[in-house]
């Protein structure tokens, strides 16, 4: 078994290598993902999600969206990550491992049940589908020049309203989060 | 084998190269040995350079206090590193009790792994581009926000009161000096058309009337974008007027409080690494990278260009910091946010002016006012309030 | 390597995110669980663009951007939201804002 | 101000100058390399006491009477006398045990002024640092006593001073011993005249 | 994780800038109590270096006591011994050999100099100037040290003022490296003030910093420089007008706003009057012994009474005051200590500003631990 395993492996290396660069930041993302789902410190939790990101993002530079994959991890790495541990620490600093913080009775058996539910009817659907069966095409990237042609192109009005819907956001929770001083 | 020492690096890696595939050995490895023969030299020119600093600032500080600085180990001081670098390794490495030692345990990991992945976008010779990759300048910015996460891990790891207080400072400061910094490095990137750093490079090519290079720093608006990065580089890094969070005369280590033995060398390897990667951006970005400032200088090779004004870089932010005296956490925040952020956008116009005024004299002149209007009103502004001469001593017989 | 498995994973992810919001009693736990949500559903997006015929459409790759944007926005409101809670109550515990249960 | 970030300016080029002083101007840089340059003491430079001894053998050239004056005025009282006695148990005028503790004391020199037969003095040597604490630290004579020619290498001026009030107290002494000998001698024959002339001679 | 939740709100917490901080001038201490960066509550400890001063001075006699001055304010040892030889004047009744007065003020004045030297080095090395400034400040420091030393004998511990005058004379060509020194001394301050005084970033931590009126240095007893940094013109030199300092022309300087930046420029201003007092002084020294030779030192006895003796060290009104009961010893032996006094004002400056700033407005009120603890 292992010698094909070596035989298939040395016959297109780069494709082999192409594909676990895939996998490999995937698993990581799950573990990560999981882990902070069920971490009862909020601030592990809140390092593992920043952990989540960055898989998330070499999953994207995998797939040959680099641009996309850089613009992940500048954003979430830099910026939610660091507002999400701020607000941790601003608002909980003391109790932090203490409690198991999950809903009172039986409602967070009944939320699990209900993701796991939908969790199956997605795969279901996924593994039906005869679209989602197709090999993975020849390695295409996205040059940034295309996307900044893009960008300012046709996307250019949706660009003008991101800007617009960031400044409110950002006055927004300045405004709201700053202590009403008399 | 060696045609011109311009190219002798490469030269010698494809010699080598060729020698291991005469032995039979196949492509893909090949491919992979490239790699980390190119991984291995950069480390290693960056961890010496990060050696040799470690001296140097202490004898170009000392020398600016009219000191001799460490001269005591190996011929002036050289050996210095090495007397450090078995202190740092033999000291004993305590995690409080009660840190939580998960996280203490892997904040120098997270802060030294963006530092050195920084490297690989930087050119550091005519076609020595280690990662070509065209948004290098958007990958710099994006692998640099790892080193907030791994402050805040520091700093909450050791369980400490100063260390939370200089972590939450370190990274207000971070974000707020991220932004004039990721500005003024796309001035750049507008104007050469292009986010990868070999494209900006040769887009400062060529030399106006004969001899005055072409660099990005010496046209109005780029010397103002090259400022506004130098003085976010220096808070980036976490250096002089902006070395809030060690504040020692304030919260004694900041996030650095509870670290000792090998982490603190981790720390302090992984703030001059990043220190480097900012300063050869720098010299990427508005000095022309491994351009030559004369014409007839070509003689020697690009990658000492490049070297060199990296380390002379390097010495301005020493020369700095032995200077300036610390800033407030507010003035700090007031500083980046109310004067930066507006200069920047206003580089950012008069790039946009400067290009499209045909770049003749008149482009300067409209840049420079562009640029020159802002500065003096907000800088009047900012500093009206302690003006000098107003404050009058009354002396009496 | 096909499109399957990127969009079982996308679904699994997607799956940990709800299962975080809906059972976690903590508000930035369920903020948590939110970015993973969104986190999910930009994987598909790329998961599309990369096993579409022609690459050089970049519909998924904008839109993903686009959505990035967003749900930085909407992390920081809500999360200023939250640090306005717990100062009115003293607490980020979802059960105790309560108030107009009546 | 005109120009907002001048007044930064002008310090970094006080910092260059130094800078570039510091290889040029010799006088700038005032390090001494410690053990190689040894520091040049002042003339009136002390560090701790030590008694003087003329001529060559300690013990009896020692010009301590043991009066224990410098005992009582030292403000640490760090100084321990103890007299010496012959066989037949009477004092003589020198001290069996004289330690100073410098430890203790403060270099003040206090017991340089008050002593009346300038028989202290203040040493210049620094390098006094030991390994055990109560043993090494407290001199004893042997270690206090200190020749008069090595007093005159450390304080010129001030040691030949001492030597001239010296000489002139024992002319003195010397003047009124011939006097008084001179008066015992030719006590009958000239008592009557010459004890009215001794009388004034001597207030 | 435990956070140290302080009494008021649980938002505050509890630090306290230990007597083991780099920048705290010595031994001090303070629980500093904080709402984010902003100090709500300042509580000073210190007494870490109490050393019984003026016990040991009762149990000793009146020139045992003089070594001890030199340790109160360490920066400042012949100052002390002035003020203390003042006293003790005054209280038998003592003139002062003629030479000898010039000996004091010249001195004295250098010792301010070498203060307010120190203390812009100290200032910048709180701020995280990484001690340039200060070493260029001990770079003159030295000098003036090294004076000390050929006249005194040591650097720091002079114990060289006695009762009626001092110890010993100038030794030759003493006074013609004075000279040197203090013709040399206005350029240093040029550049000091070139490094300082127009920095943006110093400008920004000192203008607006912890204020203070003149009715309320007053009324908190404050003295010196910081007194006359919020406006008041009080200076003992010019009005006890001890010594002989009627005979020199010189200004006082004073401030109009009383903020940390004052208190700084004022230092600075008095370290330029100190030069030319300096320059008349050694100008006119006059021949003659340098101690009044009727003055007994040892066994020395001073009819019973009580005296107060002040002059204006650098850091503020020094005083003795003591009593005698007619022994060899001093029945009380007071010590008015003007870093203690400028003290009292440290927690109203404190409250309301940045932590960063507690460390700048201790800089500013210049204290010296041997003189608050005694």
């Amino acid at each position: 078994m292992v010698t094909d395993f070596l035989k298939t492996c040395c016959a297109d290396p780069m494709k082999l290598i192409g594909e676990w660069f895939v996998i490999l930041p995937a698993l990581v993302l799950l573990l990560a993902a999981a882990a902070a789902v069920v971490m009862r410190n909020l601030i592990h939790a809140a390092l593992l999600l920043t952990l989540s990101f960055i898989a998330l993002g070499i999953v994207f530079i995998a797939l040959g969206a680099e641009f996309v994959g850089f613009v992940q991890l500048l954003v979430y790495v830099g910026a939610v990550a660091m507002v999400i541990v701020f607000s941790i620490l601003l608002t909980k600093p003391d109790q932090l491992t203490k409690s198991r913080n999950l809903l009172s009775g039986f409602a967070p058996a009944a939320g699990v049940a209900v993701a796991f539910t939908a969790l199956a009817a997605l795969l279901g659907f996924i593994f039906s589908s005869p679209l989602a069966k197709k090999p993975m095409p020849a390695p295409a990237s996205a040059p940034v020049a295309a996307i900044g042609e893009a960008l300012m192109g046709d996307y250019v009005i949706a660009l003008i309203v991101l800007g617009i819907l960031l400044t409110a956001a950002l006055v927004g929770a300045a405004v709201i989060a700053m202590e009403d001083k008399p | 084998m060696i045609s011109s020492l311009e190219s002798a690096p490469i030269d010698v890696l494809h010699w080598f190269l060729g020698l291991l595939g005469s032995f039979g050995v196949p492509a893909w490895i090949l491919a992979i040995i490239s790699a980390l023969i190119i991984i291995g030299t950069i480390i290693g020119v960056f961890l010496s350079l990060f050696a040799l600093t470690s001296v140097m600032e202490r004898k170009i500080l000392a020398r600016v206090q009219n000191r001799y600085g460490p001269n005591r180990a190996g011929p002036f001081g050289l050996f210095q590193p090495i007397a450090d670098g078995i202190k740092m390794i033999t000291k004993e490495d305590l995690v409080p009790r009660t840190a939580d030692w998960i996280v203490h345990f892997l904040a120098p990991v997270v802060m030294m792994v963006p530092a050195l992945l920084v490297l690989a976008i930087i050119p550091y010779g005519r076609d020595m581009v280690p990662a070509e990759l065209d948004a290098g300048i958007l990958y710099f910015f994006a692998v640099g926000a790892g080193t907030e996460v791994a402050v805040f891990m520091a700093g909450w790891g050791s369980n400490n009161k100063y260390s939370v207080l200089g972590a939450m400072r370190a990274i207000a400061q971070m974000i707020s000096y991220e932004l004039p910094l990721v500005i003024s490095a796309i001035v750049t990137a507008m104007i050469s058309g292009s986010l990868s750093p070999s494209a900006i490079v040769s887009a400062q090519g060529g030399f106006a009337f004969g001899f005055v290079p072409q660099w990005f720093a010496l046209t109005p608006w780029g010397f103002t974008a090259g400022l506004i990065f130098y003085i976010c580089a220096l808070a980036e890094s976490n250096r002089s007027p902006f070395d809030l969070p060690e504040g020692e005369s304030e919260l004694v280590a900041g996030h650095l409080t509870e670290y000792s033995g090998f982490k603190y060398a981790t720390f302090f390897m992984a703030e001059y690494v990043g220190m480097f990667a900012i300063c050869g951006m720098f010299v990427t970005l508005f000095l022309g990278g491994w351009q030559a400032p004369l014409p007839f200088l070509d003689i020697i090779p690009s990658w000492c260009w490049f070297l060199g004004k990296v380390c002379f870089v390097a010495f301005t932010m020493i020369w700095v910091r032995a200077t300036l005296p610390r800033l407030r956490i507010d003035h700090l925040l007031a500083f980046a946010w109310k004067f930066l952020l507006p200069m920047s956008f206003a580089a950012f116009l008069s790039a946009a002016c400067w290009h499209y005024a045909g770049r003749g004299p008149l482009a300067w002149i409209l840049s420079l006012a562009i640029v020159g209007i802002p500065y003096l009103l907000l800088g009047n502004a900012f500093t009206n309030r302690f003006s000098v001469s107003r404050r009058t001593y009354l002396f009496s017989e | 390597m096909t499109l399957q498995i990127l969009l079982a994973i996308s679904a699994i992810l997607f799956a940990f995110g709800l299962a975080a919001a809906l059972s976690r009693s903590n508000a930035i736990m369920i903020v948590i669980g939110i970015e993973l949500m969104l986190g999910a559903a930009n994987l598909n997006f790329i998961a599309f663009w990369r096993f579409s015929e022609n690459p050089s459409d970049l519909a998924g790759i904008l839109f993903v951007i686009f959505s990035i944007g967003v749900a930085a926005a909407e992390a920081a409101v809500g999360l200023a939201i939250i640090i306005l809670v717990h100062r009115r109550i003293r607490s980020v515990e979802v059960d105790d804002a309560s108030n107009l249960k009546g | 101000m005109i120009f907002p970030g001048s007044g930064i300016l002008k310090g970094l080029a006080v910092t260059a100058r130094n800078f570039a002083g510091s290889y040029v101007e010799k006088d700038r840089l005032t390090t001494e390399q410690y053990p190689e340059e040894r520091p040049k003491l002042p003339e009136a430079a002390r560090s701790f006491p030590f008694l003087v001894y003329d001529g060559d053998n300690p013990e009896t050239g020692m010009r301590c009477v043991s009066c224990k004056i410098c005992e009582k005025e030292c403000p640490p009282q760090c100084i321990y006398i103890i007299q010496d006695r012959d066989e037949a148990g009477k004092a003589i005028k020198r001290p069996k045990v004289f330690d100073i503790d410098i430890s203790v004391c403060m270099s003040c020199q206090i017991c340089v002024e008050v002593c009346p037969f300038e028989s202290i003095r203040m040493d210049q040597d620094y390098e006094l640092s030991s390994f055990d604490r109560f043993g090494s630290l407290i001199l004893d004579k042997p270690k206090l006593l200190k020749s008069n020619s090595y007093y005159h290498s450390i304080h010129p001026t001030e040691a030949a001073e001492t030597d001239g009030r010296i000489e002139a107290d024992r002319l003195k002494k010397e003047a009124a011993a011939a006097a008084k000998a001179a008066k015992a001698a030719a006590p009958s024959v000239v008592s009557a005249s010459s004890s009215s002339s001794q009388q004034e001679g001597k207030p | 994780m435990s956070f140290l939740p302080s009494l008021e709100s649980p938002q505050t917490i509890d630090v306290s800038l230990g007597p083991q901080h780099p920048s705290t001038h010595g031994v001090f201490r303070m629980n500093v109590t904080l709402d984010g960066e902003t100090v709500t509550r300042l509580q000073p400890v210190f007494g870490y270096l109490h050393r019984n001063h003026e016990k040991i001075a009762e149990g000793n006699s009146w020139l045992a006591a003089m070594p001890y001055t030199d340790r109160l304010d360490y920066i400042c040892p012949l100052t002390n011994n002035w003020a203390y030889a003042l006293a003790v004047e005054k209280l038998a009744g003592i003139e002062v050999a003629e030479r000898a007065e010039f000996i004091r003020v010249i001195t004295a004045e250098l010792t301010r100099l070498q203060n307010h030297v120190a203390f812009l080095g100290f200032v910048l090395g709180d701020m995280g100037a990484w001690g340039t400034a200060l070493m260029y400040a001990f770079r003159e420091r030295e000098k003036i040290l090294d004076l000390f030393e050929s006249l005194t004998g040591a650097r720091m511990m002079c114990n060289y003022m006695r009762f009626g005058g001092c110890r010993c004379d100038l030794p030759p060509g003493w006074l013609d490296t004075t000279r040197k020194l203090v013709d040399g001394f206005p350029k240093f301050l040029d550049e000091m003030e070139a490094l300082l005084t127009g920095n943006e970033i110093l400008l920004a931590r000192l203008q607006g910093v912890a204020p203070m009126t003149a009715d309320r240095a007053i009324n908190g007893g404050m003295s010196g420089p910081v007194l006359r940094a919020a406006g008041v013109d009080y200076d003992i030199r010019k009005v006890d007008n001890y010594g002989i300092y009627n005979r020199f022309k010189f200004r006082v300087p004073r401030g109009t706003v009383g903020d940390c930046y004052d208190r700084f420029m004022i230092r600075v201003l008095e370290a330029r009057e100190s030069v030319g007092i300096l320059k008349q002084a050694i100008a006119v020294i006059p021949e003659g012994p340098v101690v009044n030779p009727k003055a007994k030192q040892r066994g020395f006895r001073p009819p019973a009474g009580e005296a107060y003796g002040r002059i204006e060290g650098p850091k503020g009104e020094l005083g003795f005051y003591l009593i005698a009961d007619g022994s060899d010893k001093p029945y009380r032996f007071r010590i008015r200590p003007p870093s203690l006094i400028n003290l009292t004002l440290l927690e109203e400056l404190c409250v309301g500003t940045k932590i960063a700033d507690v460390m700048v407005i201790l800089g500013s009120i210049d204290i010296v631990l041997g003189e608050v603890d005694r």
